[in-house]
Formats: C-alpha cells, structure tokens, sequence
C-alpha cells in the first residue's frame, strides 16, 4: 500500500513541466485560437522529442510502455498549461485501444503503434456519449464505436462540420462516415471490453486535466490577489478572499487521491474500475467548476475581461465539464455500485475488488 | 396588505402590452456592443420614445407617464414578457436622468433630459478606476478648475456603453489636496472632447460592453458639473442608490429566464431526470425569481407610503446575481455535452443563448459592488455589526 | 398592489410583543421543559387576557375576526419567543376550522368558538401528514381527520402515547380513537376542502413560526459576536463571521414576501393558494436551517452548550423542518404548479389567479 | 504507487477481524458522558490493553504492537466495522502518549506511558480557556513556580473527558510576565489535587463531555512538566499536530457513519425517493467518506516515507466536519417528520441514533479549532496568501 510517486515518473514530470512552461505559454494559446485549425506543428514536434507520443505505446513497438498511473501525471500538465495538441487521444487513450485490439489486427497495430511511438500520426476518437468529435480535422485516423465495434477510418473518407465551442481551443466535429467490413477492426464482442476500457481511460484523461486546471487558476488567483491592493492592503489578505479559495484547495485535495485510485485500477483491470474513475470524475468537475466560480470572484472585474489569461483555463474548465459522460453518467454509474443489493458496504472495502 | 391590480393597473398592462405586440421587432437586434447592434438599439429606444415608453417614471412633460414603482414593475414585465431588446439608454433614462431631475440646475434639465428621453445622447458610466474598484473613494482622476472649464486627467474603467457612447457621467477629484470621498465632483463629459481615447475592454464572450477611457488635458465647461463642487459623492450615491438598481434589475429579468429554464427543461426532461437533482434546481430556481419579485414589490409598496431606503440595494444585489448563476448552472445542466456549443453555431439554434447567459452571469457577482462588498454592507448596515 | 401592514396590525403586534418580551423569557422556557405537560396556565391566561384567543373567532361568535395576514404576525412573535401554548391550532387553525363546518355542525360551532374565544378550550389537531399530533394531553378537544372526514373528539375519549422530541418544548403524541357518527362533523367531501384549509393554514403558520425564530438566533448571534472577543476584537468584525450572518440576512429578505404573500392568498381564496403556501414553506425551511448552521457556527463552543439559549431556538427550528409535510412534500405542490402543461409562466404572472 | 494491501497487512486484518468477533460488547455500552458509561468504557479499554489492541502503534514493549500508520488504518477500519465502543482514552493514547514519548524524561515515560496503555489512566485536556478559543496563545492561567511545585491559578474550559478523567494535560503561564506564545509550559496535573473544581458542561444534546476546570492554588510538582519551562507551546503543537489529528479523526468513523446512511436510504427509498435529491446526496455522502479514506491513506504513504507533514491538519478538519454534517442532513431529510424524534424513545428503535449523531455534528465545524480558523490557515500556509 504506497500512494506515492516514484522518483523516474516525479523526474518526467519536471521534465514535461519545464517544457510546457517554456512553450506552451498563454500568448501562443491566444494565437492559436485565430488559426484555422487551432493546431500547431511545432508543439506536436515538441511533445514528440519529448517522447510523449511514444509513452504508453508497448516496447515491442518502438515505445516506453509506461501504465495510466504516468499518464495522469502528464494530463494533469496538459490541463495547467492547456496544451492544444491530440496527444491524449492519439498516444494514451488511442495508442492503448489499438494496443488491445485481437490478433487479427496485428498488421494494423504494427503500423499504427509504431507511427504513433515516432509522433508520425494523430487520432481522434468517436464515442456515443459525446455527440462532436475533438480533433478530427487533423486526425490522420479515427477510432470509431458503431454499435460497439471498432472501426478504424483514415479522414479522407469522413465528411466533418465543424461546430463552434466555448473553449477556442477545442475543435469540434460532427463526422458523417460508412462503416464497412474494412473498417472494422474488432466486432461489438470484442468491442464492448475495449470501449468500456477506452470510456474510462477518456474520463480519467478528463479528471486528470481538471486537476491540472484547477491547480493553475488558483495559481493565477493567489498571484493576482496577493498583488491587487484595495483598501490599502492585497486583496489576498481579506478573509473573504481567503476563504473562497481555501475552499477550492480543500476539494482538490480529497479529488486527488481519488484521481491516483481511479489510475491504478484502470492500469491492474480492478473490478471497480468504474467506480473509481466515475468517483475521481465526479469530485474533479465538481472542484473544477468551483474554482472557476472562486478564482474568478476573487479577480475581481478583471476576471471576466478577455485580456486576463484566467479565461483561457476557465472556459476549458466549463467545456470538460460534460465532455466523456455528464454528471447524471457518472453518478449512475457510483449508484449501480453504491445501492445494488449484493454490495458489501463498510469501512473494510476501500481497496477491495 | 392588498395583493391585487387595480383597474387602471390592469389597463396600463393592457396598453403596453398591445403597444409591445405590434413594435417588438421580430428578429432579435444585434448585439448591442457593436457598431451596428448599437445603432439598432438606439433606433428601438426612438421607437419607445415615440410611443411614450421609454420612461414610464419620467414626468409626462418629458414625454414620461409619471408612473409609480408599480406601474413600472408591471411595464418591465410586459416588457419582458414580450421579448423587447435590452435597453442600451438605461445609463441615461435609470440612473442620470433622475439624478439630474434631484441635482440639475434648471439649465442642466433643459439641456439634458430631453434628449436622454428620445435616446439621442446615450450615456456611459465613469465610476471607477484601475486602483478604486471595490473600493470606489480612491478615485484619483484629477478635474482641476482652469476658468470657466475643468481639465480632467486621469483614467477610468468598467465604462459601460462607453465604446459607443455620446456621453460620460462620472466622479472626478476636483481638490488634488482631497482625500477618499472629500473633494470629488460629479461632472458630465462629451465623449468626442479632445483629449479623450475609449479603449474598448473585451469580456469573457469576445465582446465589448465595457471599456477604458483615459483623459489627457480634456477640457469640460463648469457648467458641466452636476451639483456643487466637492459634494459630488453624495450626488453619485444618489445614483447608485436604491430605485435606481431596483429598475436596473428589475425581477422581469429573471422571471423570464426562471421561465425559459422551465421550458428548457421541459424540453430535455427525459434526459435530463437522469440527474435527479435537475428537476429540484429548475423548480428552485422559478421560485427564487418568485421570491425577487415578491421582494421587489414589497419594497416599492414601502417607498410609495413614503419608506426609505434601506440595504435593499445589497440584498437585491446578492440575490439576483447568486440566482442568475443557479439558473445557469441549471441550464448547463439541462444541456449536459451540449452546453460548451456556442449559440452562434446555427445547428444549435435550439439551445439559443444560455452559454451566452452563462458567461453574462459570471460577471453577475462581481459588478456594481462585489459580492463580498455587498455582505459587509449587509452585516454593518442591516445587521448592526461592528465594523 | 400595497404590501404594507396597517397601524393597528402593528400596533396589535408591538403590543404582543412588548408582552412576550417581559413574559415568555427563556428562563421559564427551560422550567417548563422539566414539567410534566411542558404547558403553563399562566401563560394560556396570559395569551387570553392579550385577545389572542379570540383574535380569528368570527365576530357573532364574541372574536375579533380577523384574518390570516393578522395571524402572520401573532406567528412570528410565538416563533421569536417560542411560546409553548397550543394557540395557533387552538385560536388560528382550529378556529377557522371549526367556523367553516357546514351548518349541520352549528350548534357544535356555538359551543366551541365561544369557548375557544374566551381562552375556555384548547385545540389540538391529527392530520395524516404528521404521524404524532402536539399538545394533544392538553386539548380539551381534538379535531380529527379521518379519510378526509372532519371529527372532534374530547381527550376522554382518547388514549394517548408520549414521544419525546428533540425540542423539550415540543409535547408529541401517538393517538388511538375509535370514529363514530358521534364524532364526526363533516363527511369526506365537505372534509377534503376544509382539510386542505386547515393543512395550508397550518404550514403557513408554521412558516411564520419559522420566521420568527430566524430573526431570533441572527438577534443571539449579533449580540454574541459584538460581546465576544479574540485576537483582540469583536468576532463580529471578522468578515469571515459577518459574511455567514449577511447569507441568512439575505435569505430571510426574500423569504418574507413569499409568506405575506402566502397568507394573503389563503385569506382570499387565492386559486394558487397552494403553491404560494408552499413557496413560503420551502423558503423559510431553507432559511431557517441555514439560520441554525450560522449562528450556531458564529457562537464558536459557546453554541454547542446546554447553557446558552441559542440551543432552544435551534432545536425548534430542527423540529419545524419537517412538520406539517416535508420537503418533498410541498416541492411536489410547487411542481404540479410550474410543470404542468396548461400553466402560463412569464413574467406577469406573480399575482395571477 | 501501489494500492494494495501485503500479505502482512491482510493478516493483520484477519487477526483484528478475529479478536473483535470475539470481543466487542453485544450491546452497545451506556454513553461514557455518564457515570456507570465512564466506567464500561474504562474496562473496555482494559479488554483492549490485554488483547495488546489498547494502541497498536505503540512499541511492543509498552504493550502495543509496533504498527505503522497503514496498519493503523486497517485497525481502525475492522475497529468501526465491528461497531466497537467509541475510545474514552483517546487523549491519552492518541495524544499525551506519543507526546510523553517524544518530549517526556525517562522517569515520566515509566510511570505515566504504562499506566495510559492500561486505561488506568483517562486523560483530560486542558487547552482552551474563556478568552482563549480559537486564539489559544491568548492563555491566561498561572502556573507559578514556588519551590519544587507549580501553583496553577485560573480557569480551564471545553475540557473534554474532565468530568470523570483521573487527570488533564494542559498549557499554562509559568512566565507571568510573558504574551502569546512565549513563557508558556506543559503541565500534567493530577484531576484530585486540592483547589480544582470540575464543572460539567451541558451540551446540545444534555450530555456533559466537557467541562470547566477551575483552579485554586494548586499545587502541582515540577517533575509534571513535560519538555522545557516555556517550551509549552511547541510541545503543545506537537500533541495536536497532524499524525496525532489523523489517528482520532480516522476515515473509517465516517465510512461507518456513511454505509449507515446508505441503509438507512435502502430501508425507506419509496419514502425519500419523493425528494430526488436525496439520493444525489446519498451518493456524495459516501464519495466523500471514500475520498477521505483514500487522502488518509496517501497521506500515511507519504509520512511514512518520511515526507513533513502539511496543512492536512487543516484540509481534514474543513473535510470531516463538512461530511459529518451532510451525512446527519442527508439522514434528516430521508426520516423527514420522524426525525427530530429521540432514539431514547424506544419504538423508534429504528431510527436509531441518527438525532444524537446530528447534534453531536453540528460541533464538528467549531472544536479543535473552528473552520474558519482553518481557512484562514490553509490560505495562508498551503497557498500562500498575505496574512
């Protein structure tokens, strides 16, 4: 029983953090908004040489094979610094779903993980539950669900319409496709296991950039209000002030270790797996969507102006909110657990399958 | 204690509610924090005008109606009701106007009101500045006696309308030697003075209802100033004051969205009982606009028998802006995936504009007085407790 | 349109008031909690020699007739105090009662009315949506539902069964009567519509109550933090501490209105009657424990003592929640009202029939 | 990052599991606020000490077991799932013992550790005074040195276990002339010494678990002390530091408390389904008590790894007290008019004790520092804000 890091993934880390500090900052966020596609080649190069593409891609294909545990890691800087490349799609959630697919699809895997590991190819990924699809305009490949099937489909044979969200980072599409025997690459059997495993991936992908984003506007708010005088003192020194956002770093810290289970039991198949990460959605968007409210009461007026950085984090805050399953999913899913008849309830069961 | 319209009530209701049916535009006005969108309004506030609406309260010699507070709530929920553009002249026809009504000289009523009423001069606020937010008596923009004239310096912020704007009224420092809220004055500046540069302040939406204005050597006639010198605080609390944020915000407003979240909800209720909370949200939410109507009423029945004033001002303040966050929350809710798509995307012309409304009603808290202000008021002045 | 009391309501009220203050303090509230009625005669003739018995007795029958609004305020000084009587089942809900039987009934009414304005019977009341029915060892009479029918029955002719509330001042009873055409008054029919008076009635009285006790603990708690000191100052200038008693001052601000309104409606037959009752029912619930959670967190360890009397105010606010039809309850009658298919909603149509 | 349990802790599990089968009392024991209470639980805590189950943490040679913080989790969570008897020596085996440990001579860890692990021993604390709450550097009560003793002066209040305990640990001013946190020392003091009054205080619910303590020159031997004269506060931060915190506020009390409510929901669902948010709030009861679980649980990893302990002190108090109090609201509104009826009254067996549990959580916010403390706090120390 050990909550904690290893030294190698806190090393990573800092590694990937000193990088995003560096590149992805604000400036270039905003400018990316004005651009067609909202994409840049050059972050993708640089989350490439960093090895990222190739992180949960299995060695035998070229990559690190490192577990979901990693990836929260990296998600959490993806959501601080909101960088706007396809890289959980393609090289966590994407790369792990094609890594699963059945023997008959090894000649597709082999091609596909090893492009992936060498940052040569970026997915998107369609699913039910969200009615657009992130990313497909610079997708080389969707991942599709169609009645449970797989389906793998190259975006010249997808039709897109583009439709606009509240977050300019986020590209969003509605995709019109054939499904086809060549196209499928696992039937609804098969593909049941691998989408409930790529559901969860996604949302627990959602959590993790929820903390990250919530630990960057309190960083942005503590900055702010230690700075901004009224009265004759910081704001940050008012008790009001205070209060709003110690509430914020009080659910953070209880979203956590929530987050850290949900990760471990997705990376070891645990029973529960649903449930943890359902948990660790539910109190992260819950965190996320207090801060917003907190931080931006405490900016003040300039929390609602454009020019404060403060929104580029808040409006994705509001767009994750729904984003792999709405709060009524998830809850339902805690409920299917929490109230079924045969459910051992007490202080025992925390970490039991 | 008699809760029910009189006969002329009901026959003022009847009259602006056919006068609405027949000049409402039928397509929405463009926004009005943009060139066209303003031109738009102020058109519409001619129509209103035209009709002898655009001022109910106001006297009828200024083209008003001379109603009372009731009256007035029974025009705004027509008004609602009929889905009539927002008012780009409220600066003017709210808050100046009566304030020059109670402070102008004869001159100054003359010259002003008339053209507030027929919307020809819009009016920006130019109350507070980069270090005197919250805290409004730090103002720090000069306006120093030169002659006949004042020349202001300095710069002011959060100036609604003032993008487009003929005019701004605001809080000026005319003793430099003054300090918090000795010395100021209240004085009325055109917009096209030389001297002047508006810098348009962009909000969450892209758009621009706010902006900066800074005064370098901008020379303003004395005559411009709207009560004595120095005593310019007292004139601005006026303003602020109570009827006046009661007709900003008044409970029609919220009504109409507590009835659209309804409907909203009505619409997606399949979906939306999935979480059941919703359903308590929504049905919380029409009854807290109930209540800030009931509120509403009860305080203008206290003013008509001749009440005063009281921390109305901050409990209204707290309530409108906590519930128009509630029932957005409710709306996003309600909209689950779909609440991150932009009403400006026309497939999603069915969810019209409450991501619009969500973004509007973060600022709700924050504005005329933060939330936080507001509660200190409160305690202080309501509840008696030491400051 | 005028929401305003007349003098005589507030000369009536100041007057009621001055007494409460001198006579209902909460040293003898205390001594009564460790009587064996918990009632005290003194205060019965004390509330008699004020009118207050007779205040909604119809005129032919030696009251004063008034109405439900003059009621509103008697409801809110019994709250404030926390007068232990049974006079607003008695003299408001039982009266009213009583007054609209049928004629079959009037002799019963000539007997019982008169009583009932001279402070000569006491009232208690069963109705199916509270499963104990209060001051039931004290009531000369108790008026009965029974399927909807309408049945007086004098405490000889019941056995009764004590419980004990949280609130000391609350006497509760389970009761056991056998219906007989002696007993009855009125049949079901006549007895749905004077049943469902009698329900709104007594929820708006227990709203008023509500209020009442709400301006009580913020009086406590405004008092205590301006006495009490640390660090230096009164706790009250913390803003942490005016913040939590500015929320209920807020609160109570817009709840007000909804219960003048509620009880207007009930006066005048209001078609929405329900609803509006209701409304002030679910507001005042709300505010009211948001009253006792503040106050008593302002009150620091001083709050949670046997000692202060914040503690008898509180725990009748904890009982009120849920008498007289729970949340769910009167949430269902504000439903019925806003989801139904054939009610107009828009913003005229706050006083609409 | 490793979440599951060794062989050793799953046969540690086992082996409590076992004993307490074996051993909890049938019935519930009387309140320990009580008398003929105080008592049961004092032999309860003496069943314990001979199971070598009284403070599992505690060295081998002291009768414990050596455990470390993750076994001490699973101790507690067989502990409350088991419904065993709340623990009347909880200050002294969770406090004054680890402190005597870090800070105590060898002569007092000989005559005051054995006696603890025995139950022998229940011990008061004596922190707070009338005008020394949530400020406690503000303390006022004398201890002055006369010769070899201490003669205490003053008054002691919100002491818990005080009415029945053998003797109170507190913080007292052996250095008169000093202020706030200076000149303060640790002092143990025999509970029968000549000159202490012990006055019961009344709660909410007319139990008595605290007390004033009156002190009238006592007398009390300077080898009472524990660490140096005037180090009392930095001692005192230790008992109440945070490992301390974390053994008496362990996750399991609210997981038991949780699970509870979870049945309490399932045996009257068609009841409170009829207000749909209830089981939203059934549901985040019991995310939240997990959620607890899991922060304790990395928390442990973390000290035992050898990491400093944080504002978790702060963040767990904010948490549990919140959660204690939706877990008691969630419970009110499924039992709705039944609930404010007292599980003294036998055929409301029922409901259990659902009423006592809410009063006893409206004290959660308040005690052991109140919330808004602990805000101010986290603010200041986790994230840094201006004082």
């Amino acid at each position: 029983m050990d909550f904690t890091f290893t030294e190698d993934q806190l090393a990573l880390r800092a590694n990937v953090r000193s990088v995003f500090m560096k590149e992805v900052a604000p400036e270039l966020l905003r400018e990316l908004w004005e651009t067609d596609t909202g994409r840049s080649a050059e972050l993708w190069q640089l989350v490439t040489e960093q090895g990222l593409t190739a992180l949960s891609v299995p060695e035998e294909y070229g990559g690190l094979g490192l577990a979901d545990i990693d990836w929260v890691l990296m998600a959490q800087e993806v959501g601080y610094y909101g960088l706007t490349e396809p890289l959980i799609d393609t090289a966590w959630v994407g790369a792990a779903l094609i890594a699963a697919l059945p023997e008959s699809a090894a000649a597709f895997k082999d091609v596909w993980l090893a492009r992936i590991a060498h940052g040569e190819a970026k997915l998107a990924i369609g699913h039910p539950l969200n009615p657009l699809v992130e990313n497909a305009h610079v997708a080389d490949l969707l991942l599709l669900n169609h009645r449970d099937e797989v389906h793998a489909v190259p975006r010249g044979q997808v039709t897109l319409t583009a439709h606009a969200s509240l977050d300019a980072s986020r590209r969003l599409f509605a995709v019109e496709w054939t499904p086809s025997e060549a196209t499928r690459l696992a039937d609804a059997e098969v593909g049941r296991t691998l989408w409930a495993d790529a559901l969860n991936r996604s949302v627990l992908a959602v959590a993790a950039q929820l903390s990250g984003l919530v630990t960057r506007v309190l960083d942005l708010a503590i900055d702010y209000t230690a700075e901004r005088k009224q009265f004759g003192k910081p704001i940050g020194s008012f008790q009001a002030v205070k209060h709003l956002l110690a509430d914020v770093a009080v659910e953070l810290e209880f979203a956590k270790p929530a987050l850290l289970r949900a990760a471990v039991s997705l990376a070891n198949g645990h029973s529960k797996t649903g449930l943890h990460v359902s948990h660790a959605r539910l109190a992260l968007a819950d965190t996320a969507t207090l801060a917003a409210r907190h931080t931006m009461q405490v900016h003040g007026a300039m929390g609602y102006t454009w020019e404060l950085d403060l929104q580029i984090f808040m409006k994705r805050i509001w767009a994750l909110a729904a984003v792999w399953g709405d709060k009524a999913f998830h809850l339902q899913r805690v409920a299917d657990h929490v109230l079924a008849s045969d459910t051992v309830l007490d202080p025992s069961q925390t970490f039991a399958a | 204690m008699e809760l029910d319209y009189t006969d002329k009530q009901r026959a003022f209701r009847a009259e602006i509610r056919a006068w609405l049916a027949t000049h409402v535009p039928k397509q929405p006005l463009p926004s009005f924090d943009t060139e066209e969108g303003f031109k738009a309004h102020r058109e519409w506030e001619r129509t209103l005008f035209e009709g002898r609406w655009s001022m109910v309260t106001w006297p009828t010699e200024l083209g008003g109606r001379g109603c009372d507070l009731i009256e007035w709530l029974i025009f705004e929920e027509e008004y609602w009701r009929a889905g009539a553009p927002l008012r780009v002249n409220q600066n003017g026809v709210f808050l100046l106007g009566p304030t020059i009504m109670d402070y102008g000289t004869e001159e100054q009523k003359q010259r002003f009101l008339p053209r507030i009423a027929a919307g020809d001069d819009i009016w920006a606020q130019g109350w507070s500045e980069p270090n005197a937010g919250s805290d409004m008596a730090a103002i720090r923009t000069k306006a120093i006696r030169d002659g006949d004239h004042y020349v202001i310096n300095g710069q002011k912020t959060w100036s609604t309308r003032a993008v487009w704007a003929d005019w701004l009224f605001g809080l000026f420092r005319t003793d430099p030697e003054s300090s918090r809220h000795h010395g100021l004055s209240f004085v009325l500046v055109p917009l096209d003075t030389p001297g002047i540069t508006v810098r348009p302040i962009r909000q969450l939406n892209g758009e621009t209802g706010f902006a900066e204005v800074f005064f370098d050597d901008v020379r303003v006639p004395v005559e411009n100033r709207l009560g004595d010198e120095g005593a310019g605080w007292s004139v601005a609390m006026a303003t602020a004051g109570f009827e006046r944020g009661l007709m900003l915000r008044s409970p029609a407003r919220f009504q109409a969205t507590a009835a659209a979240l309804v409907r909203l909800y009505q619409a997606n209720r399949a979906h939306a009982d999935r979480d059941p909370a919703i359903r308590n949200a929504v049905l919380d939410a029409w009854l807290r606009a109930e209540a800030y109507a009931l509120a509403t009423y009860r305080t203008a029945s206290r003013l008509i028998q001749g009440g005063e004033i009281g921390a109305e001002a901050s409990t209204n303040k707290i309530f409108w802006s906590e519930l128009d966050l509630k029932m957005h929350d409710a709306a996003q809710a309600i909209l689950g995936a779909h609440g991150e798509l932009v009403a400006s995307v026309p497939r999603e012309g069915a969810i019209g504009s409450w991501i619009d409304g969500f973004l509007f009603a973060q600022a709700g808290p924050i504005y005329a007085g933060t939330n936080e202000i507001q509660r200190n008021i409160i305690a202080e002045r309501l509840l008696g407790m030491p400051r």
